[in-house]
Formats: structure tokens, C-alpha cells, sequence
């Protein structure tokens, strides 16, 4: 031992110079110390944003996150009306709930000191106990950073100028590899399927593709939608609109991930072989269904597998009403419905073709031979346009011409065409017209964000190069010399605000008259129904109202409990998909009244 | 001759009492989970709680605080009662974070018990995983406030409902091998 | 009689300041430590705060007799060895019994505490008592060598064992002890920081080794109580370095109040400023193993110790 | 002959680092024999994981080992990198190199805590646990977290720097090295220090390697292991540094090692700072509840304070981990290294040894 | 492939040496899959022949659809600087493994967390049967089949005040009336 050492003894008393210092401590809690800028504090919940979807839920490892009902919060249409819960007693204060947080409304704050004696105090509703916590947020999330994956995965089309030279499908559909990836994306929340007219598991379809079981993905579609290849295609998919991605980036391609899911079963045999139904024991019962249209076969379907003996009579030659010919081939090939109800009627489905109840059968009848009947007539009859001129050879209606086209027999548009109206048929029209190398104007009353049609169909249209012309009101046809529509006279219009607080209404411009040349007019203002099949001693049970027949309960049971219906016919939304819905409530309806179950 | 502070009303000599208590908190040196981290920054030089007359203490006769730093295993937690049992009142429990209070992460862990105060009386819980220094000197503080209205009784509790403890301490401590009091 | 009330109304008065001066002392030391560490550290008084905690506090142990009289054992030995060291030199207020401090006498008693303590721990059958117990003996061995060297040094100076007569033979030289036996003095000032268990010396109750030794088993009012004999203790010690190498609270005899405040003023300095010593090096050391404290005592200290008992012969 | 007595050092201990015991058999002051017992702090993560799908696990995995919970985080993501076949941009590498050494330094200063306190030098450990704050201070601004940052996940980082943060960091830094002179003129200057750690708990060279010893008290015996230099991550194969040795492998060597890892540490910091790329930050995972990760395994190390981090990680293609097992160097130190060297040491020693070898009972029990 | 020239070399000379499978997974990483029996053997020879002298890793991966454990060996060489992984599989009935703690001695720490977390034996294997849990009379709990979270439901008490949660998918259910078939239910959202 050194002794002699005395640096080392003594130089460690230079510390002693440390007395004269101020100390560096903080002095809490008479003084705080600044809290960093994206510290990890206590939950803040921006209530009117969140739309409880509850993902913070899922992904909390410590299962910290309960779903709560909160005063003042009501369930609507993309909002489950629950709201988060965190149990203080099993945070880790991660914020993985706010990586993933879809709608950016959950986020943490600078404040963490909650101290208490009452261990069964630390139940914390962000935003509803820290309602002042809104300035003190630091640890958020914004759309580059979440976790929540914003953008779609592209769907490939056929370029625009490259579609109006064939009837081509636009869309090209996933590749597997996209499928999963955007499968991906779903956050199983379910808010989709809540609007979602039929109520599709779509959060387990979904999971399914992701985890790369597409005939479970099938198998569960099939489970209460029978036209899902159509639905993939056309569908007007109230579910992207609220999904919960949709908030801060673009919905999950639903639509696209149906298609996916139908494209892996491309024949009728394959698809028996996949859904592999189980179809009950006959039961002894009989169900007449009026019309083949999605509503009817989606009741027939349904119902036979349950063990009824259906029947569907159609006027027409071929089933799948509107769908069958009144959607473009670009966008939904023939054979998709042809295919659908092969399979139909290979698991028991009868059909009778051209067989019009009211003509070749009368109500009565039906109703005396069945236990139950389903009506799903549909719109047939196209409303008129109410101007001058409207009969003459060039002016159609829309329906009219497509189902024309599809079947194949040709129709000579001219050079140029006026297409009248805003929906999807008005655009399907348009679009149909420009694939024969016409010029097409679509003279729509309102704005174009005011629009009934998919913003998808228009934007289509408007890259293949169909004009819209909007705020003009149609006020007369102009006959030409060979007794054709040679032109249209439109007005003007400007939008007036409603007083009553309606949406603003278009008043025609007087004196704007203006003539639009063009060979052929389609006019595509909406459909109705046809009634003249329903004996008057029926209408007194039945009740029609406005062209709309009228349905007392959720299974779409009308006055006559015998009788249900369902389809554009009953429903207002007028798409096929509410028309499956109906079917399949009908089902459920018919089973109870006829079964009691 | 009662004194009144906080509308709170003591005899001197309790209130004389309680304010020495609460000015001089000896905390047991035990660290029986993560939360033992933010010890050392709390007592040493940036947070320095010796100014609100708390230091630490080596063993449990000397101690008036047991923290109890977040989680603990079950083989801890035999420890834990019987280092409580050793301390002599009036002595104060301070349970750190989530882990404490419902389980915390370790939740679903077959090893870790969920709720503290199921198996030791605690008098004031600190939110957090793990609490930050200030969060353990505002721990501090409100069981000084505890102490100083003369609420901070949960060891008589213990006492009195020792069966019900015990019942439940007996229910994960399988192998019961220490004497059944130790005070 | 009157000269008896005096001495007892003295006796009250010196336990009081002694205790007094040496809770705030170590309240001091306790303020002090925590600046040099950069903080903020506790009042002055937390001394004080502490020891009326824990006398409040309720106490459960029974280890055996023994460990119940060990703080007793403690107190009185302090107040004991108190007793016997005068304060003042010459104060009538302050002699207490001192027959005028007998060198030999005091330091059996200064041992006397510390023995009540080990036989105290000895019964809480606490293994880290036991071996903190031990450390405890050991060290005391250590620097009790130098200790008594010096003092050896100081009676064969002075040719007497009375602390009163050391006190005023340097008062009347002018020249304290620790100047004209510097060699005595460093012998009794290296002791003095294994008396005060500072860095590097604390291995009795060196926290990270044995808790805290031989106390383990000790709360509450029994801790206070040593507590309490600790702060009179060190108070004993610091005036005893005082009063021999220092000379005392200085040359004043006169009995009056003003003078007496500033005799005990003096002494306060004097001690004070001795105290730093083992304080400011127990900051910056780290603690030596109790072998390493043995035989730093036995050399260095008791080298100085012998080289100081020369020089007093010479 | 004195009579052999048993001492239980902890788990209600001052000198124990954390909650763990070591039962040792005594003669004297002497140890005869020790044997370490842990699970006072058994979590049952490696269980919890199993439950807990890809991305949960990352949060649970810092708790691993609480001083130093960021090399936990490092190892996994290199894991499920190194299986899923995740690319991470350049600038996320930087980024974690300095979060790193940034919990390497905070690390040491607590160790200095720790070695100091436990030879009763309490001024440092009240210095450097104090100035430590700093460093956590720079860790909050950066990942919003002070002592559990879950902040390196798979595929890079979840936040860039935040503006400002490095002049920050500098000015820290700055600080650090003149405080980190006044450290050592107290313990590694002090003679009474050099006396108490010289010659104790000495590992001997030969058989470091086979006892399972890494990190600090392997290249305390002399021997230079790195993983940092082994095998290369984040962006340590582009900065400069040097692993220092020293002979001897006692607690003093072990010492002087810190002591010089330290400074490299800090230049470390200032090596990436300087020359961090700009760019991405994290290549972003899919949905974490939809995360598969395709089968196979992954045996992932890491240098963190106390040794060599390893991860053995398996995956069944699920979106769950198969298994996830960690290996911390307190594994081996804590158990059969420190029940070999402890025999024949004074009781006065045993904190001290615990303390230079860094055992961290969570890492050892999980 | 000349950066991997090391690995490749030791692959070859414990296949031949040993006829067993394996591949150079990346750099300095070598995988070899053996039958138990062989296990100490190929340890031994890696540690005296290649210098593979440090004990990593000893880890046990249940694969309860096969039966089988699977445990994993693994060492590094301070002089190649590589890695070498030795995996073998044995059956979960009676599991059963041969003990290499005489090859390395830390080996016993790691038998020991097996034999208490698996309920692996190995034969010859001393130390206190508890490693690092306390008196516990389950299932080993590493096993997959042990349910963790239903073992700490029904022993530690759950805070009650939680009862009002609700599950959002279900829920929305609840609103809809839409029936999720059982099939689909895996699909559903994981709780």
C-alpha cells in the first residue's frame, strides 16, 4: 500500500469547491420542469373526431382499452357510438393505440401526475375527463406517421383513351399479391358492414384474403349475399364511406376485395365446390317468387337452402333483371349473372322464363298455390322526360339502350349524344355511347358534386372524354328534317338556396335558351315499377304508395302476411345491393312466418 | 387542547405527531420491480427528496415507507409481506404504477400478481409506467397530506383484517414457511 | 446546597446544549453534504424532525434484555462520559463533575457505549449486526492505538491527565497542542475519523454491505434514542479534541453571562470547524475494507502517534 | 478455525443491484461459497410474447432490462428485420446508433452510481445519477419517453429528430465530458478507491471466454470482444472508434474500461450527429394486426453496457412470434460467473462486484 | 460466395464429420440440424477442433403440433468470430435431453430454466430444482398448452369496474342485427 500518495488522497477533496455552487435540482413541486414536446402522458380523445372504431382497443397488448358507451354519443352511420376507456391500471403508456389510431383523434398529453389512494380511481376516459387537455397535446399521430395505412392499393385500369375503343373491362381486378396488401389495410372494425344495406361480413372476408384463405373469404360472402361477383364490380358500397381509413386516406378497396375473393371461383361448379352449401332437408313449404332480379334470386337462394320449394317466375327470358343487361359489359361481363344463376339453380332454384305474372299466371293463383310470396319486380318502366318531342326515333330512354346494347343488337348513336340526368345509368349511357365513338354531353340540373353517380363513374367518363354540362334544365328535343332528333334546347340554370334549409334548388335562367346538336337523346331520369300484375282486391292489403310498395316490418312483410317483397320496388336506395338485403330479410321473414324460427 | 388546519381537528400533541411523520419519511431500500429506476434520480441531486426529509433507510425496522415499485412476482411478494410485517407503525405503502393497480402489462402473467391492496394495505397509488420522479415526489406529497389530516391508517387496517389478507396472500404464497406475525 | 442546584441546574444545561449543538451539527453536516452534491438537501433541523418521528413511532421488537437496554446503555454512557469532560474552562456554569477531566477515566468510558452497543446487536441474532458488531470492535482497536498514542503524547507534555490542567497550561502558553505537538494531534485527528465513522471508516454500518450494521434490528424510539447518544456524543468528542489540542473555549474565566455566551460561542467555532475535517473527507472517499482500516490506523497514524510521544519526551 | 455462517445478501438489500439474492457461505469475513437466486422479478415475457402479436411485443420487450431498455428494443427489430427481410433506411441507423450510445452513456453514468455508492463514495453516484437526467431529458424530447422510449421498432424509428435536438444533444455532450473529469479526479483518482477495487473479483483471462463472460469484463481481462466491431449494425461499421482492454480483469480494469467506453460514447454521438443522413426515418410496417412475418429464425446480438445482447427469434409465418428468447450477458455473469468469482472475496466486496459486472437481475429472470 | 469461404469450410467438416444437415444461413451464421444422440459430440468437437469455446445460447422452442421440442445450441468462436447453430428436435413425452453442463459450466443455468419452464430432465443435471419459480405445482409454463392469462384470471383477483365494455364489432352487430356465422368468427377481430 502506497502511503506516500497523497495526490490521490488528497486531490478528491477539490470537490469541496462543488459547496459554492447552486444546486441544480429542480424543485418540484414548487417549480415544474418543461415536459417534452412529444412526451407519452396521460389519453386525450378528441370525441367528435374519434369514431369508435376501435382499434386502440385491439392493439392494446395490456388489454387497457375498453369500448365504452358515453352520454351525449349516439351510434350513426361510420360511428359505433362507443368511445375508448383507458384503465390507468394497465397502461403502458406505448401510445401504440395512438400509432394506429385511424382517425388521428386519440393522442396523448403533457400531463401525467394522477395520484390518488383509491386504486379503483384510475378508470380514465380521455376527453371526457380531461375535457381541457385539448392545448396540452404532445405525442399525436398524423397521417405520415400512423400506423393506419392511408393509401389504396392502386387499382389497374385500362387507360382512358385506350377504354372507348372496346367494351374491355376498365377494371383489371388484384393481382393476389394486391389483394393481400390491401386486405392489409382493414382495421376489422365493422363499421362497413353496419351500413352495408345486406350487412356482409366484411371485416372476416377481408381477414380471410389477408390471411390467404380465399375460400373462407368466399365461403363467408356467400353466407348472406349470393351476387357477390356483381357486388364486386358495380356496387355502390355505401361501406367505403364510413370506413374508418376513409377519415384521414382512402377507403379499403371493399368493392375490389369481393371481386378479388369471386375472381378465385370463375365457374359455377367451382364455386358449389368452395361455399360447399348445406342444403336442409326439404321442409315441405312453397314459395312463389315474382321476379328473377337480385332481390328474387337472393330470396330463392336463400330459401332453398333452408329447404323450401322455390319458385321464381320472370317475365323475361333470361334472370337477373336489371343486372342482367342494364349495367355495361366495360363494367360487368354478361356471362357473371348467367354463371350465378347456374349455380342457383344447381343447389334447387327453379326458374319459369317468360312467364308475367298478371299475364301468364295471376296473382291469385300464386297465391292460393304458395305458402309464401316473395315480389321483387324492380323499376321496369323508365320515367319520361316530359318535354317535347320525347317519342320520336333518336330519343331513348337509358335503360332502354342499354339493355339494347348488351344483348348485342346494335343501335346507331350518331355522331353526337345528349345524355339527360346524373345517376349511374346516366353515366353508364354516356359512357356506353362513347365507346361507339360519339361525343358525349350530359346535361345535369345541378352541380357535379351534387351528382347521384359514383365520383369513380364520373371521373371515367369525364377521362373518356364525356362532357358534363351542368345547371341545365331540357326544356324541348328539336325534330330534324328526317324526323329525327337533330338537337336539344336547354336552359340555364342557377342555384337558388332553399329557404327552408333543403338543398338548393336549380331555377332556370330565363332567356338562356340554348340548342345542343346531337343525334340521339338518352334520357336517364330514373325507373318505376309496373303494378298492373296486382289484382285490385289485393291493393287494399298491399299498399302502394308513390310507386313504392309498402313493407310493415324488417323481413320486408307487406299488408298481406303471405306476401313479402323486396327490391328497387320497396327500397328508395334503388341498388342492387339493398335488393340482396331484402331478399335475404325476406328469407329470414319467411322462415319465421312459415316456421316459426 | 386541539389544533384545527385544513378544517381538520387534532389534539396538539397528535397534530405535534403527525407533522414529524410527515416530515420524516424513511424509505426501505427495496426494489421489487422496474419502478426502482426513478429512485435513484428521485433522491439524488436533480429531484433531491431529501428536502422534503425523505432518505432512504437499509432495513425494514428503520423504515416508515415501503414503495413498492411497480410489478410483483409472486416469489417477491412473500418477501414484500414479510418486509411490511417487520416495519413498525406507523408505517405508509406507496404503490407505483399500472402494474400495481390492475396488473399493469403483466396482466395475463401467470407470475405477477394484479392488485396490490388485495395483499398489503396501500395509501397512495402513483400513476404511470414507470412514474417519473415528479410523479413520485407528488406520491410523496399527497401522503404527507394523508398523514398530516391523520388519515394514513391503512396498517391498523391490516391489522384488523389481517384474516382476509392473509386468506388472500395464502391463496398465491402456497408454501406458507414464515412466522404467521411478525410485528 | 446552592453550589449543589448550580451544579445540576449546570449538568441540565450542558445535556441540553450538548445535545442541541450536536443534532444541529449533524443537521448541518446533513445540509452541507447535500451542497457539495449539488442539491438542496433537507432544513437544517430535519435532525430534530426525525427524532420526534421516531420517538413517535411504535416499537414491537423484543429480541431479548439486552437489546432492549442497548440505546438505554448508549444514553447513559454519553451522558456519562459528558459529565466528566468539562465544557468551559473554568466556568462555574459549566464544570459539571468533572474533577477536572480525568484523561484515563474517560476514554474506559468512551468505550462503554459502543459495548452496550454490541451486546445490544449481539442479541438481535441479525447476521449483518453480528459482523457490523465486529467491524465495530475491530476498528475501534485500530484507532484507539493512535488515539491513546497521542494522548500519551499530551500527559507526558503536560505531565498531568486532567483535561483542565492541559486546557489552561495551553491558554497560559498561548500555543495550542495541535501546534506544539503537531505530530500528537494528526495521530489524534486520523483516530477521530474512524470515531466519527465518516468515509472511509463507516464499514460499521456500511449501507451497501451490511444494511446498516449493527442498528439493523433497531427502529423507532430505540433508534431515536441512539440517535439521540450519538448527537451528545459527538458533541463529547469534538469538545474533547477541542479541549485538548485546542484550548478550549478559550482563556475566560469570568463567570458573567456575556462571557459565558461568548466562551460557548468560541467552542462552537472551534468545534465546528474541527468537525469539517472528518466530514469534508468522508464526502470524497470511498470506504476501505476493515482490514485496509486496521492497518491504516496501526501505520500511518500510529507512526505519527510514536513520532509524537518522542517529541513530547523531547 | 471461525465458524462458517450464511449471509443472505438481499433481496431486501441496499447493496444488491435490483431484486435478487446471493445466499453466501461465510467464514469470517471470508466467502466460502455463493450461489445466486433469482425470479424475483420473473415476468414471464418470453410467455407474455407468445400472446402478443409482432408489433405488442416491442413494447413489452424494453422491459427486459430496466437501466438500459434500448438495446432490448434494438436486438428485436434487428431480429425481425434479419427474418422478415425489412430494409431500414440510413438515417433510422444513425438514429439508433445514437439512442445507443446515448442509453449506453446514461448506463454508465447510473453504474458510476452504483460502484461509487457501493464503496460508500456517495458524491458521485449523487453527481452522475443527477447529471444522468440530462441524458433522459435528451431521450424525452426525442422519443417522449424518460426511462422507457419505445422508440426503435421494426423498420426504423417512430419519430425523426425533433428540431433543435442536436445542438441539444452537443451542448449535453459538452457538459458530460467536463463533468465526467470531475468523476474521475474523485473515484478513479482517489487512492482509497484504487485500494478497494485492485485485485478483486478478478476474472481470469484464460477462462473468460469459456465462463460465458462478454462485453465490459472480458475486455477488462484483456481480451477485445465487441459485438460493435464483430458484427457490424446500425451504422457502427462508418464511425470511428476504439474498444478499449485492460489487462488485469478485477473490478479496477473493469472500471477503467467504462471509464474509456464512456468518452468513446460521447464521440460516438458526435460522429453521427455530424454525419447522419437526411431521409426516411422508419420504413413503415403493414397494419400491426394483419403483420405476418414469414417462418424462420433469427439469433440477433448486441452490445449493450453490461455485454453481449442476444435474441434467439423464431416465427411460424404467423402474426404472432414463436418464440422469442433473450440471452442478457447477466445471464452468465449473474449466476455462474459471479458464484466463481465471489469465492474467497471479502463480504465487503460483493455489492462491489455485483455493481462492476452490471448484473441486472430482470435480464437473468425475464 | 468468397466471404462466406469460413463458413462453408466449418459446414463441410462437421457434415462430413458428423453426416448431418445444415446450412450457411448468412455471414457468420451456421445452422446445423442433428440428432440428439449427437448433440454432445458435435459440441464437443466444434469447441475442441474449431474453437468454439463460448456458450451463447441454450433455447427450447415448443412446437406442440409436431410434439416436439426443439432446442437450439449455440456457440461462437472468438477467433473466426462466427457462429454456430445446432438444432435438434425431441419428443415432448417425457422430454428428455442429454447434459452438456461438464462441456460448459454455465450450461447449468440454462438446463436448469429448461427443466423448470419445460419440464425437460436432464439426466446428471445438479442444482435446486427451483430456479427461478417458487413453489409451482402447474404445468411447466413454457409449454404452450399452459394458458397463461387463465391461470392469472382465475389466481389474481381482476379489479372489478371494467364490466361496461363492450366490443365494438359486436356492437355494431347489436345495431345491425347482422349474425356473423361460426365459421367466420375466427375472422372477427382478435379481443
Amino acid at each position: 500500500m502506497n502511503f506516500f500518495d497523497l495526490k490521490g488522497l488528497l486531490q478528491p477533496l477539490g470537490a469541496v469547491k462543488q459547496l459554492g455552487k447552486k444546486p441544480h435540482t429542480i424543485n418540484y413541486p414548487y417549480e415544474t420542469k418543461r415536459t417534452a414536446d412529444r412526451y407519452r402522458g396521460l389519453h386525450y380523445n378528441d370525441l367528435e373526431v374519434c369514431i369508435g372504431c376501435g382499434n386502440c382497443s385491439t392493439i392494446c397488448q395490456n388489454a387497457a382499452i375498453d369500448m365504452i358507451n358515453i352520454d351525449g354519443i349516439t351510434a350513426k352511420n361510420g360511428d359505433s357510438g362507443l368511445r375508448p376507456r383507458v384503465d390507468n391500471g394497465r397502461c403502458c403508456w406505448c401510445a401504440l393505440c395512438v400509432e394506429v389510431c385511424p382517425t388521428g383523434s386519440l393522442s396523448l398529453t403533457k400531463d401525467y401526475i394522477y395520484v390518488t389512494p383509491d386504486a379503483n380511481a384510475f378508470l380514465w376516459t380521455p376527453g371526457v375527463s380531461n375535457p381541457d387537455a385539448k392545448n396540452n397535446i404532445s405525442f399525436t399521430s398524423d397521417t405520415n406517421l400512423s400506423l393506419s395505412m392511408y393509401q389504396r392499393v392502386p387499382m389497374r385500369e385500362l387507360d382512358g383513351m385506350e377504354r372507348v375503343k372496346s367494351f374491355a373491362e376498365v377494371v383489371l381486378g388484384y393481382s393476389e399479391e394486391e389483394a393481400r396488401a390491401e386486405a392489409q389495410r382493414c382495421i376489422s372494425c365493422g363499421l362497413c358492414s353496419n351500413v352495408c344495406p345486406d350487412h356482409m361480413h366484411i371485416p372476416e372476408y377481408i381477414n380471410a384474403i389477408a390471411q390467404g384463405n380465399d375460400n373462407d373469404a368466399l365461403k363467408i360472402i356467400y353466407d348472406n349475399n349470393p351476387f357477390p361477383e356483381m357486388c364486386g364490380k358495380v356496387c355502390t358500397r355505401r361501406c367505403e364511406d364510413v370506413c374508418a381509413i376513409q377519415v384521414r386516406g382512402e377507403a379499403v378497396a371493399i368493392r375490389w376485395l369481393k371481386r378479388y375473393a369471386t375472381e378465385t371461383a370463375p365457374t359455377a361448379q367451382k364455386i358449389k365446390d368452395i361455399v360447399n352449401p348445406i342444403i336442409a332437408e326439404p321442409n315441405g313449404k312453397t314459395v312463389g317468387i315474382i321476379g328473377a332480379g337480385p332481390a328474387g334470386l337472393t330470396a330463392a337462394y336463400y330459401l332453398a337452402l333452408r329447404g323450401f320449394d322455390v319458385t321464381i317466375y320472370e317475365a323475361q327470358s333470361y334472370a337477373g333483371g336489371m343486372t342482367m343487361f342494364g349495367i355495361p359489359k366495360y363494367r360487368f361481363p354478361l356471362d357473371s349473372v348467367k354463371k350465378q344463376v347456374e349455380y342457383m339453380e344447381s343447389i334447387g332454384v327453379k326458374i319459369k322464363y317468360n312467364t308475367k305474372v298478371g299475364r301468364d299466371i295471376s296473382f291469385e293463383e300464386m297465391h292460393t298455390a304458395y305458402d309464401a310470396i316473395f315480389v321483387g319486380i324492380g323499376f321496369q318502366k323508365a320515367w319520361t322526360l316530359g318535354i317535347e318531342n320525347e317519342d320520336i326515333p333518336g330519343c331513348i330512354a337509358a335503360v332502354d339502350y342499354l339493355n339494347i346494347i348488351n344483348r348485342g343488337d346494335s343501335f346507331d348513336v350518331g355522331k353526337k349524344v345528349a345524355v339527360i340526368g346524373g345517376g349511374n345509368v346516366a353515366i353508364d349511357g354516356a359512357r356506353v355511347s362513347a365507346r361507339y365513338g360519339a361525343e358525349v354531353t350530359i346535361l345535369y340540373r345541378r352541380r357535379i358534386s351534387e351528382m347521384p353517380a359514383d365520383w369513380e363513374e364520373i371521373e371515367g367518363a369525364e377521362h373518356e372524354g364525356v362532357h358534363i354540362a351542368i345547371q341545365t334544365i331540357p326544356t324541348r328535343i328539336i325534330k330534324g328534317e328526317n324526323g329525327k332528333v337533330s338537337g336539344i334546347e336547354y336552359l340555364k340554370a342557377e342555384m337558388i338556396a332553399d329557404e327552408n334549409g333543403g338543398r338548393p334548388r336549380p331555377v332556370a335562367i330565363e332567356g338562356s335558351e340554348t340548342i345542343l346538336e346531337c343525334d340521339t337523346v338518352i334520357g336517364a331520369i330514373g325507373q318505376e315499377a309496373d303494378y298492373s300484375w296486382l289484382p285490385e282486391s289485393f291493393k287494399a292489403k298491399i299498399e302502394i304508395k308513390r310507386g313504392m310498395m309498402i313493407v310493415t316490418n324488417e323481413f320486408n312483410q307487406t299488408g298481406d302476411p303471405k306476401v313479402f317483397a323486396g327490391g328497387d320496388a320497396v327500397n328508395k336506395t334503388a341498388d342492387a345491393i339493398s335488393a340482396i338485403a331484402d331478399g335475404y330479410m325476406a328469407v329470414k321473414g319467411i322462415s319465421k312466418f312459415l316456421l316459426g324460427n | 387542547m386541539t389544533i384545527t388546519e385544513n378544517n381538520i381537528k387534532q389534539p396538539i400533541g397528535e397534530y405535534i405527531q403527525n407533522w414529524a411523520r410527515k416530515h420524516s419519511l424513511f424509505v426501505l431500500a427495496y426494489g421489487t420491480g422496474c419502478g426502482a429506476i426513478e429512485i435513484p434520480p428521485t433522491m439524488t441531486s436533480r429531484y433531491d427528496a431529501e428536502r422534503f426529509g425523505i432518505r432512504g433507510a437499509a432495513t425494514p425496522r428503520q423504515a416508515d415507507v415501503l414503495l413498492i415499485t411497480g410489478y410483483l412476482a409472486t416469489k417477491s411478494l412473500k418477501r414484500v409481506i414479510r418486509v411490511y410485517e417487520q416495519m413498525q407503525d406507523p408505517k405508509y405503502v406507496i404503490a407505483f404504477g399500472s402494474c400495481t393497480i390492475n396488473g399493469g402489462m403483466y396482466y395475463d402473467s401467470y407470475n405477477t400478481i394484479n392488485a396490490l391492496d388485495r395483499y398489503i394495505p396501500v395509501d397512495v397509488y402513483i400513476n404511470g409506467c414507470m412514474p417519473r420522479p415528479e410523479a413520485v415526489i407528488s406520491g410523496f406529497v399527497e401522503l404527507q397530506k394523508q398523514i398530516a389530516s391523520g388519515n394514513a391508517y391503512n396498517a391498523t387496517k391490516y391489522k384488523e383484517n389481517l384474516e382476509w389478507y392473509r386468506e388472500n396472500q395464502k391463496k398465491i404464497i402456497k408454501n406458507w414457511r414464515m412466522p404467521d406475525y411478525n410485528w | 446546597m446552592e453550589d449543589l442546584a448550580i451544579k445540576i441546574l449546570g449538568a441540565v444545561l450542558t445535556t441540553i446544549m450538548a445535545f442541541t449543538v450536536g443534532m444541529f451539527y449533524g443537521g448541518f453536516v446533513r445540509k452541507l453534504t447535500a451542497r457539495v452534491q449539488n442539491r438542496r438537501g433537507p432544513v437544517v433541523y430535519q435532525n430534530f424532525i426525525d427524532l420526534l418521528k421516531l420517538q413517535s413511532k411504535t416499537t414491537n421488537i423484543a429480541h431479548g434484555f439486552m437489546h432492549h437496554m442497548a440505546p438505554i446503555w448508549m444514553i447513559i454512557a454519553s451522558l456519562t462520559t459528558l459529565m466528566f469532560l468539562p465544557i468551559l474552562n473554568g466556568n462555574l456554569w459549566f464544570p459539571n463533575i468533572s474533577f477536572h477531566g480525568d484523561l484515563i477515566f474517560l476514554l474506559y468510558m468512551m468505550v462503554f457505549g459502543s459495548l452496550g452497543m454490541a451486546l445490544g446487536a449481539g442479541q438481535t441474532g441479525n447476521p449483518n449486526s453480528a459482523i457490523g458488531v465486529t467491524r465495530g470492535l475491530s476498528q475501534m482497536v485500530g484507532f484507539e492505538i493512535p488515539f491513546v498514542m497521542s494522548l500519551i503524547a499530551l500527559m507526558i507534555q503536560y505531565k498531568t491527565t486532567s483535561i483542565q490542567d492541559i486546557m489552561i497550561a495551553q491558554n497560559e502558553s498561548g500555543i495550542w497542542n495541535m501546534f506544539s505537538n503537531p505530530f500528537a494531534f494528526l495521530a489524534a485527528l486520523f483516530a477521530m475519523f474512524g470515531m466519527f465513522r465518516y468515509s472511509p471508516f463507516d464499514i460499521v454500518g456500511a449501507p451497501a454491505e451490511l444494511a446498516s450494521g449493527p442498528v439493523s434490528e433497531f427502529g423507532g424510539k430505540y433508534l431515536g434514542t441512539m440517535m439521540t447518544a450519538n448527537s451528545i456524543f459527538s458533541f463529547f468528542k469534538l469538545t474533547l479534541y477541542v479541549n485538548l489540542f485546542m484550548a478550549g473555549a478559550g482563556n475566560i474565566n469570568d463567570v458573567g453571562i456575556v462571557a459565558t455566551l461568548i466562551a460557548i460561542v468560541i467552542l462552537l467555532i472551534k468545534t465546528f470547524a474541527l468537525y469539517m475535517v472528518p466530514v469534508f473527507y468522508g464526502w470524497v472517499s470511498p470506504r476501505y475494507r476493515t482490514e485496509q482500516a486496521i492497518r491504516y490506523f496501526w501505520a500511518w497514524p500510529s507512526a505519527l502517534g510514536l513520532i509524537g510521544i518522542v517529541w513530547a519526551l523531547i | 478455525m471461525e465458524k462458517e455462517t450464511t449471509l443472505y445478501i438481499g433481496p431486501q438489500h441496499p447493496g444488491i443491484t435490483g431484486n435478487m439474492m446471493v445466499k453466501l457461505k461465510v467464514t469470517g469475513d471470508t466467502i466460502s461459497s455463493a450461489s445466486t437466486h433469482v425470479g424475483y422479478l420473473h415476468r414471464a415475457f418470453e410467455k407474455l410474447i407468445e400472446r402478443r402479436n409482432w408489433l405488442q411485443s416491442f413494447t413489452i420487450l424494453c422491459r427486459f432490462c430496466v437501466p438500459e431498455p434500448d438495446p432490448m428494443e434494438l436486438t428485436y427489430a434487428r431480429a425481425v428485420e434479419e427474418i422478415e427481410g425489412r430494409e431500414v433506411p440510413e438515417r433510422a441507423e444513425y438514429i439508433r446508433t445514437i439512442v445507443m450510445e446515448l442509453a449506453r452513456i446514461q448506463s454508465f453514468m447510473l453504474w458510476y452510481g452504483g460502484q461509487s455508492g457501493s464503496s460508500g463514495l456517495y458524491l458521485v453516484g449523487q453527481w452522475s445519477v443527477g447529471d444522468r437526467n440530462y441524458i433522459l431529458d435528451l431521450f424525452e424530447d426525442l422519443t417522449g419517453g424518460r426511462v422507457y422510449h419505445m422508440y426503435i421498432w421494426p423498420g426504423g424509428v417512430r419519430r425523426d429528430l425533433p428540431e433543435g435536438w442536436k445542438d441539444k444533444a452537443l451542448k449535453t455532450m459538452d457538459y458530460l465530458e467536463k463533468r465526467l473529469d470531475e468523476y474521475d479526479k474523485l473515484m478513479f483518482d482517489s487512492t482509497i478507491f484504487q485500494k478497494r477495487a485492485q485485485g478483486v473479483g478478478i476474472i481470469p483471462k484464460d477462462k473468460a471466454i469459456e465462463w460465458g463472460v462478454v462485453g465490459a469484463p472480458l475486455r477488462g481481462t484483456g481480451i477485445k470482444h465487441d459485438v460493435r466491431i464483430d458484427e457490424p449494425y446500425c451504422a457502427y461499421d462508418k464511425l470511428n472508434f476504439i474498444v478499449p482492454t485492460q489487462e488485469g480483469g478485477d473490478v479496477w480494469a473493469r472500471a477503467l474500461v467504462r471509464r474509456q467506453e464512456i468518452r468513446q460514447s460521447i464521440s460516438i454521438i458526435r460522429q453521427a450527429l455530424d454525419k447522419m443522413p437526411a431521409g426516411e426515418f422508419y420504413n413503415k410496417i403493414p397494419n400491426p394486426m394483419k403483420w405476418s412475418i414469414p417462418a424462420g429464425s433469427a439469433w440477433v446480438k448486441t452490445e449493450s453496457v453490461r455485454g453481449e445482447v442476444g435474441f434467439y427469434v423464431e416465427s411460424d409465418g404467423s402474426n404472432k412470434p414463436r418464440r422469442v428468447h433473450v440471452k442478457g450477458a447477466a445471464y452468465t455473469h449473474g449466476v455462474t460467473v459471479l458464484e466463481k468469482i465471489l469465492v474467497g472475496q471479502n463480504i465487503a466486496d460483493v455489492s462491489f462486484i455485483l455493481n462492476s459486472l452490471g448484473v441486472c437481475p430482470p435480464e437473468i429472470e425475464r | 460466395m468468397d466471404n462466406l469461404q469460413i463458413e462453408n469450410n466449418i459446414l463441410e467438416t462437421i457434415k462430413t464429420a458428423f453426416k448431418v444437415e445444415g446450412k450457411v444461413v448468412r455471414e457468420k451464421r451456421v445452422e446445423i440440424t442433428a440428432h440428439k444422440q449427437l448433440i454432445s459430440s458435435i459440441l464437443l468437437f466444434a469447441k475442441n477442433q474449431h474453437n468454439y469455446i463460448h456458450l451463447n445460447h441454450i433455447t427450447c422452442v415448443d412446437w406442440i403440433e409436431d410434439g416436439e421440442f426443439e432446442i437450439n445450441y449455440i456457440i461462437w468462436s472468438p477467433t473466426t468470430k462466427n457462429t454456430l447453430i445446432i438444432k435438434t428436435r425431441i419428443s415432448r413425452e417425457n422430454a428428455q435431453m442429454e447434459n452438456i453442463d461438464n462441456i460448459w459450466d454455465q450450461a447449468n443455468t440454462y438446463e436448469r430454466e429448461m427443466r423448470e419452464m419445460y419440464g425437460i430432465e436432464f439426466p446428471g443435471l445438479i442444482g435446486e430444482h427451483e430456479f427461478i419459480l417458487e413453489d409451482w405445482d402447474e404445468m411447466p409454463p413454457m409449454r404452450r398448452d399452459f394458458d397463461t392469462l387463465e391461470y392469472a384470471t382465475k389466481t389474481f383477483y381482476q379489479r372489478p369496474g371494467r364490466e361496461d365494455a363492450k366490443d365494438v364489432r359486436e356492437e355494431l352487430t347489436k345495431q345491425s342485427g347482422e349474425e356473423i356465422p361460426e365459421f367466420a368468427k375466427k375472422y372477427s377481430r382478435e379481443k
